[in-house]
């Protein structure tokens, strides 16, 4: 390496710092992005993925699931616990028992993905805390659609007709266009 | 003088015998970047053999595929390697519809290259940020992280998830790419190119960081050869071997782009791999949303419960880290009857102890660096 | 270095022996068609064919019983373009013929296949400079599972036999550093074995 | 006033006042650092404890001193305790004979500027013995790093101020301080005719202070992504914290010195308003504006590798102060030639 070269590569390493040292002062002069967390939330998306949910039907006020386990049987980790039972005047059985045990759980969706009506769905709720390991592990969902579905019969007072609509397979104007395809049923 | 293999290891030779310690580097050492850990016979500061011992968070996900369907699998395909998590479950799922012939439909396609090739870039990020935190540099990493932000709220926005997408599905996706996810697509496109332009502004033209690289890390193609590297390691020995190419799936056909190659073997090519690899992944992004058509995201009539014919399968992409290829054995059953997972971090790192040989500790650690590792892909 | 399927085939049939080679002896011959997916479904053991329509190599009558050692198989079927079953001391030499041929190692791995008493050890390689991929196998007994190493002539062989020992307990003669690797240092079990119960 | 009557005062007022302003600095420059790095990297740096993270320190230091000393099994014990206060001494000691201002400095030596050096030097010998007596392998590594590159950039910067002292003929700081009164053009960085190379004199000075104090680029003793902490690696508490201080102590004294010799000290750059509080005011502008500098400087670059920050010393520095040096003699005495020849 001749001198010549010499002189000029330490200059053009030089100046490579100076070019570093005004692009850190560039952005030393912008605004801060982080969001400052306990202060500022985001806003979930539509799409994501937090844990299961029992879904109530906004017509009758009921949870939509009909405890066939559907879900339990996909899910990967094994760690969706339901019970129905047939309750007095139904067609159908419904839930009376939805535990997730969301330690294991991996947020895959394939629950949400086979359930055959649309009873199960993601919430957007991401900063679930406890000081309780139990908390997580027997998440009772059942109890949570519970407390929805009392809160939907407070705010829809008794019913003028006394028949129940038919109980027919509510239709799903919120279908999404993803049937389970690929989830296996067992 | 640059601390070559030769210069290095001939000069402590010279003054007779010395003392070697061992030093143990891990399972926690911040150059790890995780649990690995490496075990060092040192001449003062100069590497006579380091032997990377690893397993510390080996989840065995090869049994965890022969006791499940098909199906219940694909989850585990995200959480090998982390960082590229869309790569990871596009082989796997693409083995399976080798096995079972399922015709992808090509809107599925289309999404599948540009959600793995965002997933490319936001993993390519991590390592420049994480590589120039092995260097010594701070900054450079939040920097990365502000624009990998904007990938991930990206696929957040399309999928639901950030890291573990687990978004495609046996014959096509979880669920369909909308407007809102191409327009930002477009969008981050656009931003990004005058970032990475600053990318090699603040760092890449760094005098500071061209020393560290150049000539440090020698991995010829030879060595490749023989240690199964790929991936930005072998690009970066002249060779250009890219999955992409060379075992075309997908669309990849279609689209036009560069393979990276730099012959220089050093840490430094590699560097520029990747880098260059960001610029070519936006450029397939920008083909991939011109041609993306409308029409189904998921193959009809693929059964719920897949019966793959027996026999065995391979199917291997090119994940960020290098070749990623899923064999899976079927016995016609329902679940599994062998999933191997060749990881490319894996192979990449086993060349480590002959590549590492004689070089100083900084340097060998700026070329561990340099490999990219993540170490939940080795221990799988 | 980059050698031709059809070179590859005949190097492989000299290896693996005339029997090899009356079945792979096809390519000098183009075969019909037919005959090719014939062969190829009929030639499909459960193991490495498996009633995929293989386009194999070999026209001439296949006896329906053993598969032949080596078939050429398309890609976008099974993700590799030949397949060469070898016995358990051919491995090593065949490894010298890949190696030679300018083959990169990919994998090396195991499958058990507890109802045939038996091991099979899979051996993958790709060609860093074309578009090949190459699988051979051979299996073992699944009493004694001994093999030997071919970490000498593709070091990055190293660490995916000890990975095969760990899971199988497949030894690999010649190996010169079988300790466990992914397990646990006190590990004695295989947990990829299908006789394996936690 | 006689002698015996304000000596004591003086050294009470100069032990009080530079172990403050050591402390203060230590403390609120570390919090200047992490508030410089998240405006760099777009964050607000720490801003919980008190308005803005002003009570930060205060929370640091806290934590550090609840914390227990560990002392290794296996150590030296009274090395591995007494290297942290031979490591904070130095910094105090240099900070005798710098001129804050027109009439605030402990005490104005002849040889001031001796005195710096001599025991900057010390700095390296703490260090090392930290190292040593941790008895782990990083911190011995880091030790034998330290002492190389202290060596190697002492040279330079030695032949820098060599260089200086060619123009000004003193020892004393504050006298060489006196020299660049009169405005900006009157400073040694400056003063092109005598030295046209006075800016690159003044980089090379700055460049072997950070090395000197172990500042990135050239934090080879803590390069914490190679060598976990480097000598500190087993020190914890107020042990590790004593490290911390001592690298912004010696940052100060550095940035202080470059200051003197080069940014004209206390005087102002208009050449008026030069005394009394005004020398203090423009004494710490310059000098905080230095001490940015390396803050900035550290969260912009990688580490620099350790054998081309020898060769940087080596191979470039070197040479360059000694052709400044060889510049500077030609420059002041061939006047004295051409009068001699005429």
């Amino acid at each position: 390496m001749s001198l010549i070269t010499a002189i000029r590569e330490t200059f053009l390493g030089f100046k490579s710092l100076l070019v570093g040292l005004r692009i850190t002062a560039r952005e030393a002069s912008r605004p801060i992005i982080t969001v400052q967390y306990p202060r500022e939330t985001l806003k979930m998306p539509a799409r994501f993925r937090g844990h299961i949910k029992l879904v109530l039907d906004p017509e009758t006020g009921k949870p939509r699931c009909t405890a066939c386990t559907l879900c339990a049987k996909a899910c990967p980790s094994g760690c969706i616990v339901l019970d129905g039972v047939k309750r007095e005047g139904d067609k159908k059985k419904s839930v009376s028992k939805y535990e997730l045990d969301f330690t294991t759980c991996s947020l895959c969706g394939s629950c949400v993905e086979i359930c055959p009506s649309d009873a199960i769905e993601f919430s957007k709720e991401y900063n679930v805390v406890s000081l309780n390991r139990d908390t997580f592990e027997n998440m009772d969902l059942y109890a949570k659609i519970e407390a929805e579905a009392r809160a939907w019969s407070a705010a829809h007072p008794a019913p003028p007709a006394a028949s129940p609509p038919p109980a027919a397979a509510p239709a799903n104007p919120t279908a999404p266009a993803s049937q389970p395809l690929n989830a296996p049923a067992g | 003088m640059i601390a070559t293999r030769e210069t290095v290891s001939a000069a402590p030779a010279a003054q007779g015998p010395q003392e070697t310690f061992v030093l143990n580097l891990g399972p926690q050492h911040p150059a790890a970047h995780g649990v690995l850990r490496v075990l060092m016979t040192m001449e003062g500061e100069w590497i006579q053999r380091a032997e990377p011992v690893i397993g510390y968070i080996h989840r065995m996900h090869e049994k965890m595929g022969e006791n499940r369907t098909w199906a219940k699998f694909l989850p585990n395909t995200s959480r090998i390697d982390y960082l590229s998590a869309m790569h990871y479950t596009h082989a796997f799922v693409g083995a399976v519809e080798r096995a079972m012939k399922i015709e992808v439909p090509l809107r599925a396609e289309y999404a599948r290259v540009i959600t793995s090739e965002l997933n490319r870039i936001s993993s390519h990020m991590v390592w420049w940020g994480a590589l120039l935190l092995d260097l010594g540099g701070f900054t450079p990493i939040l920097y990365a992280f502000d624009d990998r932000e904007k990938i991930l709220d990206l696929l957040e926005g399309l999928c639901g998830a950030r890291l573990t997408y687990c978004y495609y599905r046996f014959g096509g996706l979880y669920n369909d790419v909308d407007d809102e996810f191409l327009r930002g697509t477009r969008d981050f496109v656009q931003h990004l190119r005058p970032r990475l332009k600053m990318y090699r502004d603040l760092v890449t033209d760094n005098v500071i960081l061209r020393k560290r690289l150049t000539n440090i890390g020698p991995i010829d193609a030879e060595m490749c050869r023989r240690y199964g590297a790929t991936g930005p390691v072998i690009r970066g020995a002249g060779v250009p071997y890219d999955v992409r190419r060379m075992e075309p799936y997908s669309v990849y056909p279609r689209l036009d782009f560069k393979v990276p190659m730099y012959p220089e073997c050093d840490s430094m090519a590699r560097y520029l791999v990747r880098m260059d690899e960001m610029e070519q992944s936006l450029r397939i992004i920008e083909q991939a949303l011109d041609q993306i058509p409308t029409g189904p995201f998921l193959a009809p009539k693929v059964p719920r419960v897949l019966r793959l014919p027996a026999g065995d399968y391979s199917y291997a992409v090119e994940a960020a880290r290098g070749r990623f290829m899923v064999r899976i054995v079927s016995d016609g059953k329902e679940i599994p009857y062998r999933v191997r997972l060749r990881a490319p971090s894996f192979s990449n790192l086993s060349l480590y102890e002959e590549a590492s040989r004689g070089m100083i500790l900084p340097d060998a650690l700026a070329m561990m660096g340099s490999l990219d590792l993540v170490i939940p892909d080795i221990d799988r | 270095m980059n050698p031709t399927l059809d070179q590859l085939i005949a190097q492989f049939t000299e290896l693996i022996g005339p029997e090899a080679f009356a079945a792979a002896a096809a390519p000098a011959v183009p075969p019909s068609p037919p005959a090719a997916t014939a062969v190829g479904t009929t030639g499909a053991s459960p193991a490495a064919g498996g009633g995929v329509p293989v386009a194999a190599a070999k026209p001439a009558p296949a006896p329906a019983a053993p598969p032949p050692p080596l078939q050429a198989t398309q890609h976008a079927l099974k993700g590799y373009d030949l397949d060469a079953r070898v016995a358990p001391n051919q491995v090593v030499d065949a490894a010298r013929l890949l190696d030679r041929a300018g083959f990169a190692i990919d994998a090396v791995t195991g499958v058990d296949w507890l109802a045939q008493e038996e091991m099979e050890i899979v051996y993958d390689y790709f060609h860093p400079s074309q578009s090949l991929r190459m699988v051979v196998r051979t299996r073992v007994p699944r009493a004694a599972p001994e093999l030997p190493s071919i970490s000498g002539v593709f070091p990055g062989a190293n660490w995916h036999e000890r990975e095969t020992h760990d899971f199988f307990g497949i030894r690999f003669a010649g190996h010169p550093n079988l300790k466990p690797f992914l397990l646990p240092e006190d590990a004695n079990f295989h947990p990829l074995r299908k006789d394996y119960t936690p | 006033m006689t002698f015996l009557s304000l000596e004591p005062i003086r050294v009470l007022l100069y032990l009080v006042g530079i172990c403050a302003f050591v402390g203060a600095n230590a403390a609120y420059l570390v919090l200047a650092e992490r508030k410089g790095a998240g405006r760099i990297q777009r964050r607000p740096g720490p801003n919980e404890a008190g308005w803005a993270g002003w009570m930060q320190p205060l929370a640091d230091g806290l934590k550090l001193l609840a914390k227990q000393i560990m002392v290794p099994p296996g150590t030296d014990s009274l090395l591995f305790r007494l290297a942290p206060l031979l490591v904070m001494a130095p910094p105090l000691m240099c900070l005798v004979t710098i001129p804050f201002g027109e009439n605030v400095v402990a005490r104005d030596l002849n040889l001031g500027l001796l005195l710096v050096f001599s025991f900057g030097s010390i700095n390296v010998m703490a260090l090392m013995l930290g190292g040593w007596a941790s008895r782990n392998k990083y911190a011995i590594i880091s030790a034998a790093r330290v002492v190389s590159q202290n060596v190697a950039y002492e040279i330079p910067m030695l032949l820098v101020v060599i260089t200086l002292l060619m123009m000004t003929g003193t020892m004393s700081l504050q006298e060489i301080t006196a020299q660049q009164a009169g405005g900006f053009w009157h400073w040694n960085l400056f003063k092109l005719w005598v030295n046209p190379l006075m800016p690159v004199t003044f980089v090379i000075f700055f460049t072997c202070m950070l090395a000197e104090t172990n500042r990135a680029p050239f934090d080879m003793a803590e390069a914490e992504s190679e060598l976990v902490a480097g000598a500190f690696t087993e020190y914890g508490g107020m042990g590790f914290g004593v490290f911390f201080m001592a690298e912004y102590a010696n940052i100060v004294v550095g940035c202080c010195l470059a200051t003197v010799l080069f940014l004209g000290g206390w005087q102002s750059p208009i050449g008026i308003l030069s005394s009394g509080a005004w020398g203090l005011l423009w004494f710490f502008l310059k000098t905080y504006a230095l001490i940015l500098t390396v803050i900035w400087i550290r969260w912009t670059f990688p580490r620099t590798q350790f054998y081309s920050l020898l060769n940087l010393s080596w191979k470039i520095l070197i040479p360059l102060s000694l052709a400044t040096l060889l510049l500077t003699g030609a420059m002041m005495k061939l006047p004295l030639l051409w009068r001699a020849l005429s």
